[in-house]
């Protein structure tokens, strides 16, 4: 429905405290932070880009529970998969 | 890519995948609809289905800004650019979209410009640029796109540029979830809850899909795994007897959205009391319009438009696709009158339309295709 | 009939569909139609093939081959319309001698000859055109071509772009190989010369109007010494190409359509550089799509894959060569791709340019 | 000192000074430099030349003779960006092939292959491509030559002008002669194959603003037949040009500088149409100026001048044909013309195109 | 052509030829003005002087409306031009006239829209064409011309158009010919009378030259036996001691001009009290513009002119050749920095001016030339 | 100083009494004769034309004497060139 892109904040821009510099993977263009002005953006968050917006703070705290949880369910299906092979090979 | 690279691993999609199977009873057909077009071409573009077990069926659902566009509106833009001293100025995926006598590119060979922008930032800059035209900017999009319109106007109105208007075409993403469930040609088992309009509205104006509906929702991010695991959640609430509203995306999306977004697009806009949706036609309270403190933005109102309702091709079965009763390839016009180069409907255009992603990326047959992409 | 069934006649039918004599639709010129996708093949075959026909130009290849006296020349032809003029890594200069070096290059050519049409813009900098005209001639110089004849025409402001440049280039043809896209075959290996996407994203940013940086310069280089390598290495190669307009993605088509194979390529074998990557992430583009001025793609026989490899690998401009690719009989004129997350899908050509989208 | 003698100390330093490494004084292009004209040759000179300097570009012939294998090539190209696009006569496209056809006839090769770019302003309508098309490919088949590779691109309204044509032309040189404008010497005969202007008259005409009727079409034609005429007819032949931008007045004078000779022309020996010379006073211009799309001067030997001539006139193209001056050695690089009135005046290069006047 | 080549024929040139070289004194030197720079330009395209004796000297005037509009007067219309939306017009002799910061195909090089007409009517036309951008039509040349001027400006009065204007510039004949005849430098022995002027003004605007100044006068036209024979006229005066006007042009000049043409101007214009002729300076009465009742045709009054008097560069010496003090090569940069490319004066740009006739026709030494041309 | 050309009047435009069609050798184009408006013009007549006006008629009768006074000098020219021929061949 909406392209978003996760960026890195590497910079509010002095004088225009709406605006803010955001690299993607090495790109970096000027994002308006306006929209998350309650939330205190700093260098080295992440932020949800759309449109040239900054739609939300990237949660990192969800974001590696998140991930732990795939992992999770990953290394329990190697784990499956190797009992699987294991009793094949028996 | 952080936050990007992480979800799209294969060997964790084959892990899902072994969860979301075990999950299946056998025998019985699960349906569900991604709301969101992004996830039909995240679906297409990644190869989603081929983890799927073949009784698990996603739908498409209405959830792409450009394909609910209808034809009409295209005509009124191309109307308004060919005012003398309009600059038109719209995202890159309307350039495409077919209005009753052509897209935007055609209109441009015929002399109006229509320019694409990235941002609707960029359409102001060109405004304070070119204060001796008239810069126009065509807003599309769901919640999502709103706010950055309404900022947008903020700015303007702030700054005084009097050569500046918004021809706004935002649409709201809940009344058209409800005029799919309550289409009576439709039997769903859960919804794939649209991730980036739920930065801005949250996860709760979706509860009433779970309360009333009875049909779990899991609002999903866009990588692979995000919708992989969006499924198992589903697949889990079915096997368990739920019916919840959950957030699989929530390193990105808060529960309660972003009020300041929502605060914007309070501000400036105000809804319509109804809006013609392509292929699901009218659907009361559906979407947006610059709100009367803002009249001087709206392009409807400094440019007299036609308006004039024009219906869809006869052949179009865009609304049956976008209700999803109907797969792409069973309209009948899908890939012999209806292609990407000489699209009918409008899902043809967009890659989030679900026929331009199955068109583009999904037309084979699973069979060959697995013998062929054998490593 | 099983929905599955349904779908495959469908699907049958499309196909079908698509093998049809192209016709233009159009009343008027669109963008499309020079942006190397399908819109332009149709323009190109249903127009110009049409009108020209004949078995030299029917191949549509980087450069006709033509017998003279005991000679076999490779001749082409690209006009150069780029915005802006210069641009980090070049400029139209050095992009138009190395753009046709290169076709002569892929089609087996020692590039010998240019042969330069200037369409300058009343108003155009004098001082622009001495450094554009420096630019070619180092260029030239560096590929061991001279130009050798030109032409010069100038037209009102407002009928122009600053400088347009088309240069036609003239080389011999003096290996024994028959390089041809239809010669490609099941089990020949795919390999691309190297990052793909470099020239088209920084041109996209050089225009200003996205305001996007990145530490990007275009790919413009001339490829024939490492094509020279390439075929000094191994009888294998079927074909090449360089990936300009259209991209890879482009070239791949052809060659499934031209030699009725499926080619099917590896996502995560595909090298790409972060900030490409980036920049078409946050502009919804695919870098499969994008042009490169100094990457080609060659079609080689699967047993000597590694070989070739090597042997591109061994010169600077091929030293992150790959091989993306290999060539199955079926499904015949499809471009399959494995994605890195495991799945795969059709990658078709596009219509016209890769838009920058929202959503 | 007498008057007349400090006159010609005058003279000669003017002469000096026009003979030095002329260099492009205008920070600007403006139209005068793609006029054919004095301008034109300063820009090619002191920007093309300097920096692409090489021995086979130096000639700056209508085409550059190349060595490959065994075989003597001509390469010439031209673009095209004629307004209007179509015009009694005929049109861009038949305009594209025959002036380059042309251009190699002159050079003393056998026209064989074409490659044809073009650039297409977004807009512009399909059906008048496929008309300009299909004149191209009657105009090469009417020449033997065939449009073996091709390029498209399309630019944005405003960028263009509907379409511009850039065509090469590659053909083979098979006689012994050296045709070459410096080889042209005293006594040689200086011959015009048919009547002047046509094509450049008609086209301002066409334009329309002039509001001025005329029964007068272009004459473009491929003169390569005529040519084979002329040079099977004598081992005299000297030199060969087609006379288009600059008309007949550029190339004599350009056989002026290149053989260090004068050339002295008879004005009421110029075949010129009623209609052509009716233009041309209304609007204050010189028929000798305005270009020619199917004529071209050629320099015989005086000895050899009416066998020449002769040839020339048993061809349908060349009926016209006329002796119109001769090479005397004094005074060198000048083009001096005797008037019908019984006087004599120079006859130099223009800066740009010859303008409409009203004094 | 009838009424032309007629008068190029070659035999009755050398019978005229013959008569005036019987009529020299022997040891006696001859000056003639020809006034008009059609005459010059005549004299040096067919080789006139081939004809005359080594003692009659013919002597280029001031009549070439390009080479005497001053420096400023371009740069003013180049202000004008750069206007937005203006669209300017005049007649193609004034394209390559050096302003001070270079001609108009520079300035349109730079940005501006200049273009050429061939009658003021046309430019009338684009005017209606394009009803949304200011036509301006820059007038030059004398009273041939300036009738035509007077009468578009009448025509575009009773059409109501009001998006055109004339940036007048037209001179008259008289004040510069006096100018000259009391220029203490100057020793002529007669006139070569300007033909197409007189066609308008008539012939007895010159009868003050042969009665104040006893300077015989003779009217002539363009072809080379008119000047031939005009020669012979003004020979056979000064023979038999007369100054007189006479007319050898009478198949087009009427005594009496052309008194229609004459209302014209008086009608739209009026006399300016002053007026800066390149190289001769101020001359009082000598030039027209719009009368005050076409003011809203003026575009002096509808644009603001800088209107600065530039001086003509050092080096120019164009003064003395428009006056006929110095032939075109006795000028110090005649051929080295002055050449029609890059012309320093006026005289070296119009076909008419002296320094560009005999540049481009005449540069040679008539012993060489008179090998050469051998048949 | 003003570059006129004889052109031949070929028709009086109907409904714009000022305007005719002159030809010009061959060429053909709209002039305005309002200047001329007291002279009567019609097909036929000869007219001086510049920028695009007819600035006055051709008088066809001063035009045949000032050719005939042309040709009569020419004549005695000839015949003098004969006359001296004569006396040298004697
Ligand atoms: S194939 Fe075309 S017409 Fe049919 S539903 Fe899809 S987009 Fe609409
Ligand atoms: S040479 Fe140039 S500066 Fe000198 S008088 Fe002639 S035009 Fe003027
Ligand atoms: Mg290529
Ligand atoms: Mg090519
Ligand atoms: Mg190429
Ligand atoms: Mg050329
Ligand atoms: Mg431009
Ligand atoms: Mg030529
Ligand atoms: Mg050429
Ligand atoms: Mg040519
Ligand atoms: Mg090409
Ligand atoms: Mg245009």
């Amino acid at each position: 429905m909406c392209l978003g892109i996760p960026g890195e904040v590497v910079e509010i821009l002095a004088g225009s405290p709406d605006l803010a510099k955001v690299d993607v993977s090495g790109v970096r263009r000027a994002i308006n932070i306006g929209l998350l002005a309650e939330e205190d953006v700093r260098p080295g968050d992440w932020v949800l880009i759309h449109v040239g917006f900054a739609l939300s703070k990237i949660d990192e705290s969800e974001a590696r529970a998140a991930l732990e949880f795939l992992e999770d369910i990953g290394r329990a299906y190697q784990d499956e998969i190797a009992a699987l092979r294991d009793s094949h090979i028996d | 890519m952080r936050f990007v690279d992480e979800y799209r691993d294969a060997g964790k999609a084959k892990a899902l995948s072994a969860r979301i199977a075990e999950l299946c009873e056998p025998g019985r057909e699960y349906k569900f609809m991604e709301v969101c077009g992004g996830h039909t071409h995240t679906i297409y573009k990644h190869g989603i289905e081929d983890y799927l077990p073949e009784n698990i069926t996603l739908v498409h659902g209405p959830g792409c800004p450009v394909c609910v566009i209808p034809m009409g509106r295209v005509d009124d833009a191309i109307h308004i650019a060919r005012r003398p001293g309009v600059l038109m100025t719209s995202f890159g995926d309307m350039m495409r979209v077919p209005g009753s006598g052509g897209n935007f590119f055609d209109s441009n060979a015929e002399g109006t410009s229509i320019r694409m922008v990235y941002s609707p930032l960029d359409a102001l800059k060109l405004a304070r640029q070119q204060p001796d035209r008239q810069v126009v900017f065509m807003a599309i999009g769901f919640e999502t796109t709103a706010p950055s319109t309404a900022v947008t106007v903020l700015r303007a109105a702030k700054e005084g540029i009097r050569n500046f208007s918004v021809f706004c075409n935002h649409v709201t993403i809940i009344p058209a979830i409800k005029a799919i469930l309550d289409s009576p040609d439709q039997r769903l088992d859960g919804f794939i809850g649209p991730g980036h309009v739920s930065t801005v509205i949250g996860c709760g104006p979706y509860e009433f899909i779970a309360r009333d509906y009875g049909k779990p929702v899991v609002v999903a991010g866009f990588e692979p795994l995000d919708v992989l695991q969006s499924i198992h959640l589903l697949m889990l609430q079915l096997a368990q007897g739920r019916s919840e509203v959950e957030n699989q995306y929530s390193r990105v999306v808060p529960w309660q959205g972003n009020p300041a977004a929502l605060q914007a697009i309070g501000q400036v806009m105000e809804l319509r009391p109804y809006f013609e949706w392509r292929g699901l036609g009218f659907i009361s309270y559906s979407a947006l319009r610059m709100g009367t403190g803002y009249a001087d933005f709206d392009a409807e109102r400094r440019f007299e438009l036609p308006g004039v309702r024009v219906a869809d091709p006869k052949s179009c079965q865009c609304g049956e696709v976008l209700k999803g009763v109907l797969k792409p390839w069973e309209c009948k016009v899908f890939g012999t009158a209806c292609t990407p180069e000489t699209p009918i409907g409008t899902c043809m255009v967009s890659p989030e339309g679900a026929c331009a992603a199955y068109y583009n990326f999904g037309r084979f047959s699973r069979d060959r295709v697995r013998r062929a992409s054998a490593r | 009939m099983k929905p599955s069934d349904r779908e495959q006649r469908v699907l049958d039918r499309v196909e079908r569909i698509r093998g049809r004599r192209p016709v233009v639709r159009e009343k008027l010129i669109t963008l499309a139609h020079g942006a190397g996708g399908k819109a332009t093949q149709t323009l190109i075959e249903a127009i110009f093939l049409e009108a020209f026909r004949n078995p030299l130009l029917e191949p549509l290849g980087d450069a006709a081959e033509l017998a003279v006296g005991t000679s076999r020349l490779a001749l082409t032809t690209d006009s150069f319309v780029v915005t802006p003029l210069f641009f980090p890594g070049g400029d139209i200069g050095d992009l138009a001698v190395n753009g046709t070096v290169n076709d002569l290059a892929v089609a087996g050519a020692r590039p010998l000859y240019l042969a330069a049409g200037f369409i300058l813009e009343e108003g155009f900098p004098v001082a622009d055109l001495t450094r554009i005209a420096g630019s070619m001639r180092e260029a030239a110089d560096a590929a061991g071509v001279r130009v050798v004849t030109g032409d010069t025409k100038v037209v009102q402001r407002g009928k122009g772009d600053g400088c347009y440049i088309n240069i036609t280039g003239v080389g011999v043809i003096e290996h024994q190989a028959r390089l041809d896209l239809a010669a490609v075959r099941p089990g020949d290996a795919v390999i691309v010369s190297g990052p793909i996407g470099e020239h088209g994203v920084t041109i996209m940013l050089a225009r200003g109007d996205l305001d996007i940086e990145a530490d990007l310069v275009s790919d413009t280089a001339p490829v024939h010494g490492l094509v020279a390598e390439l075929l000094g290495s191994t009888d294998g190669v079927r074909a090449m190409r360089d990936a300009t307009r259209g991209g890879v993605a482009t070239i791949l088509n052809e060659a499934a359509r031209a030699a009725k194979v499926a080619v099917v390529v590896d996502e995560d074998a595909i090298p790409v550089r972060p900030e490409v990557r980036g920049a078409a992430e946050l502009l919804g583009i695919d870098p499969l799509y994008v042009a490169c001025e100094g990457r080609f793609v060659s079609f080689v026989d699967g047993a000597e894959a590694d070989r070739a490899l090597a042997a591109l690998r061994r010169h600077p401009l091929g030293a992150q060569s790959a091989v993306i690719g290999r060539i199955a009989a079926d499904p015949p004129g499809l471009v399959l791709l494995n994605t890195a997350f495991g799945g795969t899908r059709i990658c078709d050509l596009l219509v016209g340019d890769p838009l920058p989208r929202i959503c």
